[in-house]
């Protein structure tokens, strides 16, 4: 159990850090918001050359053969910035759905692309109204994908795709290049998440697990995106809180700093507790990936970060009165993406079922 | 009763009369020019009819009606998406004032009618950068000489000044004294020589506030509409005309029915959302909060109809809805899934939950900040002391910046 | 729809404030709590005094035949002592379940002894794990009652009951007389409540409504309840607002009274807010007896009062600091009542459903 | 790991064995001097047997072993609800102070062991009267003259005192200062003539704090703790001791396991309590809050295992877990229905509902009001300016009252 970061650990996220407020610009952020299906190109460049897209890819297939300790570190980093590229989550799913999978002709095809950045794929597990459906809306039959799968994230530009389907016996997981898909990108209040329809037809898919299987699978892989994403939120909350202090210490109002009155410090107080809450169940959780307590860790880290997100997003905006809510200022940046996170990996209702689930064995 | 029941059966006819003309289909893909021009025909319309200044004096071209009347006929026009924003701020507050403290009597009503008709727009130039919540903390100038006064300086958060032909505006005519003492409350052509007016994006994208500068803006002592060096009075008066006028149980987001229609076809854990007990806890307390903040609206019109003084609840309206409003939007979003990541340009912060959460922010803000609002509360209803404020008493050109 | 009260009502609270601010002494309050299944005597024998128990008895019956707005003005003022009696809501229920019976024998024998206080009733819609349970633990067979009623508030006092049972065809409502019943009162953290289990044998009743019937009446009555102890609420939650404002104006700490800082402030601010909120609800909620709005009327007075009376117990107690969790200071009276009030006519996830299900036509 | 599962497995077994003689069972129905003396007892079997003061140093008759030991010893031993509770202010606070600041180091090891063994108690006299959040503006007066220093006053909140031996106490030794520089700290005999305990009864009526009178008390210099009026570093060294010893995730409330267990016989809406997404949301809300809470304090555990500094987000356990239990304890009450309204005279804030509710806002007051510990978040780690504070600086004689 790794909850202490060794050295190694603690570089990543100073370097992840440091390449990430080089190549972010604000106006660039502003301007993805009104670019339907355009992303960071800049910054996913630079992911790319850090090697971030090779972090859980194994050694065999180019990749560094590290886990979820470590992309946990840059997914903060991001977050922090806020990134605008979606890809880094999408990609572990499909690593791990792969390496679990014993497909070995799909990992020597795929794996290598991912951990060098050309491939980009995306995961469909929480599309639709709601995240794991019992009847999923993508049909395979025979071989071949058809249906819709909504608002993917990533969609607009991923290569290949995990995918929730049903097949004859039920919901099951498989996986599809995405070459031939018509794609419909939606125009949405975080445009660079590129969320698009995947539309497919008959496309070509390949089957990796059935059954309970493929739950269980889903579920971990479901798991391990809350976990990334909950790193993500946790960054963006960090960011606000620390925008939000320096605005405290510095905008003064009836004579002194706003930071001075007691219901700026403690909304402010009360964000660090969520914020560090939020931290100890995202280190615990990366670190408990593989172990039979996974799922609770993974639930606890996603609730509680998607509190802290939230949290912020609401408080440090107010704490700015209307300097905080212009476009120039780009504190929305971090509302709306508050708000994808919120709502891509499953929402909390379904993150809070899950956890009563497995803590009291009754389903809802 | 029924003597309000017959007027809201008058003003759901005659709206529904005027609704394809004027209605949300009629505005569909209008752009702000054409919506406003449409904007401009409704009120025609509607003073015409006899649905404006419902409770102003007939002397100033009202219908002398209760505030009741005033209530039950926005109720019923407010599904209907009227193209009426544009003129809210002009009639909720600037005229109001100008009804209450011009000395020209025949030229505040002319005004009063033309901005009731559409054909005029006021806006009201409070804030600045340097004092948001703090009002009397404000830097523009106004300096007394020849001619009248000169204005300059910047004020920030301008509600439609880009479409406004006057303002009322409130500057520091002595900076010797301390910040509450020295201001002056003016109005002012916005077509007056100096005066700029800049547009701000909001966090939404919309455009309907704005930056307005002045350089040595002309203004004659004839538009002084209050004492010299007491214009916080009336500035104050004018945001307690605001406070109140600003009662919407839903905080100007949708209705609780449309949050119950979006549940309706929502799934939470592969049953139906409107079944999950955290979906039913968040209407039916979001019902009691607005239930409660009608029924305490409704006992203040009653009361100002029977000539009696309103309690001091009537201003917390705000305070509540917006809050409400801004946690219904974010769930309704999480319930909604990825639908719920969509954005509607088209939509508006009545029918699209995205929209109103993304604007919610800003309604906490205007208007007075929640701790604005709660300062003033424990202040003056409670009776609790004031903050320590180290500007208090302090003349203003005395205060570190 | 009257929102507004005219001279006598208003007349009726200021009396009842002073009349109860007369009789209560917080010495005797705090004794009851150790003494199981005793009352306030004299705050009863001033109800009496005062007409309040003959209030909603018609005229006929020797009552005022006033109605829920009258009594809920008493509630309030009884809420705000917090008054050491659990009787008037009981009384309110019985009044109106004969009151809507065609047993002209029964109200003739009772509306009379309700009115003139010599005759305590007691209502069971809300005992046992839920409220109006589709399985009532009381059975109704051939005239007779069997099976215990738990916890019933003024069950160790009553003369008379309206019972929650079940008979061949369902629930059902029935009336019973308390002679022969044993009672077993129950140790409560708020005794002055007179909880008791009742255990019925063989003990006659009447049966006063089957089928839909009960069910309608039983929401009509538990409305009532609902309505009246929101208002005994409202009345805890401004008596609470009263001490903490007072207490924030003369407690100092780092030289200024407590008051002035802005967590105090604020806390305050907003639980008037609240208050403000469950007054408008109650008073509405009042005035719609009768009326096909009245069960959402009476949910929304319910849950906003709750709120407020639960809000006021924990934050007026945190201002006081140490002195506010002492015996003697007694704040602890009214978080115990707030306690008591929340569960006694259903707990707020009853009223929020019935209220979710009046909104949406949808159930559980 | 595999020590500290030895070490766990180890305490196990132990505790199993003794728990017959000092367990629950056991302490059914005593009452509180038969009680005590079995917690006596027990502190002396627990010593004997190598589970006492584990992470204090050796030479004081400690075990040496890490702060992750202690926390396992504690986990283990918390469900047998042994009778230790009369010594967990004397091992958390006092004794360690005196362990740290005492000079004679021989004395101070033989009051630490006697503490250790449940032989002797110590209480800590800091609250009083005028100042329960304010430390520093105690008001107990402690003047140097023939013999050493004579102590007036009165204090406040004193767990435990009734049963105590001893007792660590700041006084003010010069009034002339402001408030927090002229305090000294001490250690006194509390049945020093003149020492007068008179228990205080709280709300769910137990008798566990106490007002302590000081009428001409004298304490020799030989038991000063501090500089001369250097006394609140010391004091505040204490409290840091108390925020950190505080730890518990469940905030001294019941289990979450209790809150499923009671939820799981109940009913809401005719359908099993456990189903209904409120009462999902409470335990999933409950979880993700102790889960962090515990994972907090093992990082902190592990970083002093390493010889690091724990960072400053070891402070906030208290805040947030008695909040949250003060809501769970509601909730749970709520759904037992009138099964919820019973109070079992014999239950413990760790097993019953009525009891943890009843408790919970003395535990938002006890060891730093949550206003006071999210000042000292906002103050200490984010660096925001300090509260207005008109008596900084002053004389404390010239504060007024």
């Amino acid at each position: 159990m790794s909850i202490l970061h060794d050295e190694a650990q603690t570089l990543i996220g100073t370097e992840a850090r440091r390449v990430l407020e080089a190549h972010t610009r604000r106006e660039v952020l502003l301007g993805l918001l009104e670019a339907g299906g355009a992303y960071d190109r800049g910054v996913w460049q630079a992911a790319i050359e850090q090697g971030w897209t090779a972090i859980a890819v194994p050694e065999l297939y180019g990749g560094l053969g590290l886990g979820l300790i470590e992309e946990g570190i840059v997914a903060q980093a991001m977050g922090r910035a806020p990134a605008g590229v979606p890809f880094l989550t999408g990609g572990d799913g499909i690593i791990a759905a792969l390496a679990a999978s014993l497909h070995a002709d799909l990992q020597a095809r795929w794996l290598p692309g991912l951990a060098s950045g050309q491939i980009i794929g995306a995961v469909t597990l929480t599309t639709g109204p709601a995240p794991l459906p019992g009847r999923p809306e993508v049909r395979f039959r025979d071989g071949v994908l058809s249906g819709t799968a909504q608002a993917v994230v990533g969609g607009a530009h991923a290569d290949i795709a995990l995918l929730w389907v049903v097949d004859e016996h039920g919901p099951a997981l498989a996986f599809a290049e995405l070459a031939g898909v018509r794609r419909e990108a939606v125009a949405s209040f975080d445009n660079s998440r590129g969320h698009a329809h995947l539309h497919f037809a008959e496309t070509p898919g390949v089957l990796l697990a059935e059954g309970q299987d493929a739950f269980t699978l889903a579920r971990t892989i479901l798991a391990r995106a809350a976990v990334l994403t909950a790193h993500e939120q946790l960054g963006g909350a960090e960011e606000l809180l620390a925008i939000g202090r320096d605005y405290a210490l510095t905008r003064k109002a009836f004579g002194q700093p706003i930071g001075a009155f007691q219901s700026v410090k403690h909304r402010l107080a009360e964000l660090y507790v969520l914020i560090e809450i939020a931290r100890a169940n995202c280190i615990h959780a990366a670190a408990r990936a593989g172990h039979s307590d996974f799922i609770r860790a993974a639930a606890a880290a996603r609730l509680s970060a998607t509190e802290a997100y939230d949290t912020a997003a609401r408080d440090v905006v107010q704490i700015h009165g209307g300097i905080g809510v212009t476009w120039e200022t780009g504190l929305h940046l971090h509302m709306r993406r508050a708000r994808s996170l919120a709502i891509e990996q499953g929402n909390m209702l379904f993150w809070e079922d899950l956890l009563a689930k497995e803590l009291t064995g009754t389903g809802a | 009763m029924s003597a309000l029941d017959g007027w809201r059966k008058e003003a759901r006819a005659w709206l529904a009369s005027v609704a394809p003309r004027f209605g949300k289909a009629a505005r569909h893909r209008l752009d702000e020019a054409a919506d406003l021009a449409l904007g401009r025909a409704y009120l025609a319309a509607r003073y015409d009819a006899g649905f404006a200044g419902i409770h102003w004096p007939v002397e100033v071209g009202g219908r002398g009606l209760s505030p009741l009347h005033k209530l039950v006929f926005e109720a019923e026009e407010l599904p209907f998406a009227m193209p009426s924003g544009y003129f809210g701020v002009s009639l909720g507050m600037p005229v109001p004032v100008l009804i209450r403290f011009a000395s020209d009597r025949a030229w505040a009503r002319e005004r009063a009618i033309a901005a009731l008709r559409g054909e005029e727009i006021w806006c009201q130039l409070f804030s600045e950068p340097a004092g948001g919540s703090d009002l009397a903390g404000l830097r523009t100038r106004a300096e007394f000489g020849d001619g009248g006064w000169r204005l300059n300086g910047q004020k920030l958060w301008t509600t439609w000044a880009q479409h406004a032909d006057y303002g009322v505006i409130v500057a520091r005519s002595d900076p010797a004294l301390p910040k509450h003492k020295g201001l002056t409350y003016f109005w002012l052509d916005m077509r007056s020589p100096g005066v700029t007016v800049r547009p701000i994006r909001l966090a939404d994208g919309t455009h309907h506030v704005n930056e307005v500068f002045f350089d040595e803006v002309l203004v004659p002592d004839s538009q002084r509409l209050s004492p010299v060096d007491g214009g916080f009075g009336v500035a104050m008066a004018t945001l307690m005309i605001e406070r109140y006028a600003g009662g919407d149980s839903a905080g100007f987001g949708p209705p609780l029915e449309l949050f119950i229609e979006t549940a309706r076809g929502c799934i939470v854990n592969d049953r139906p959302a409107l079944e999950d007990g955290r979906v039913r806890a968040a209407i039916a307390r979001a019902y009691a909060a607005r239930a409660g903040l009608d029924a305490i609206q409704q006992r203040a019109m009653r009361m100002m109809a029977e000539g009696m003084e309103p309690g001091p609840e009537g201003s917390l309206g705000k305070l509540v809805a917006v809050r409400s409003r801004q946690r219904l939007s974010e769930l309704a979003l999480d319930l909604m899934g990825s639908a719920g990541l969509a954005w509607h340009l088209d939509a508006t912060t009545r029918d699209d939950w995205a929209k109103s959460w993304l604007d919610a922010p800003t309604g906490r803000i205007a208007g007075g900040a929640d701790e604005m609002l709660l300062n003033t509360i424990a202040e003056r209803i409670l009776g609790l002391p004031q903050d320590h404020r180290p500007d208090k008493g302090v003349p203003f050109n005395q205060i570190p910046a």
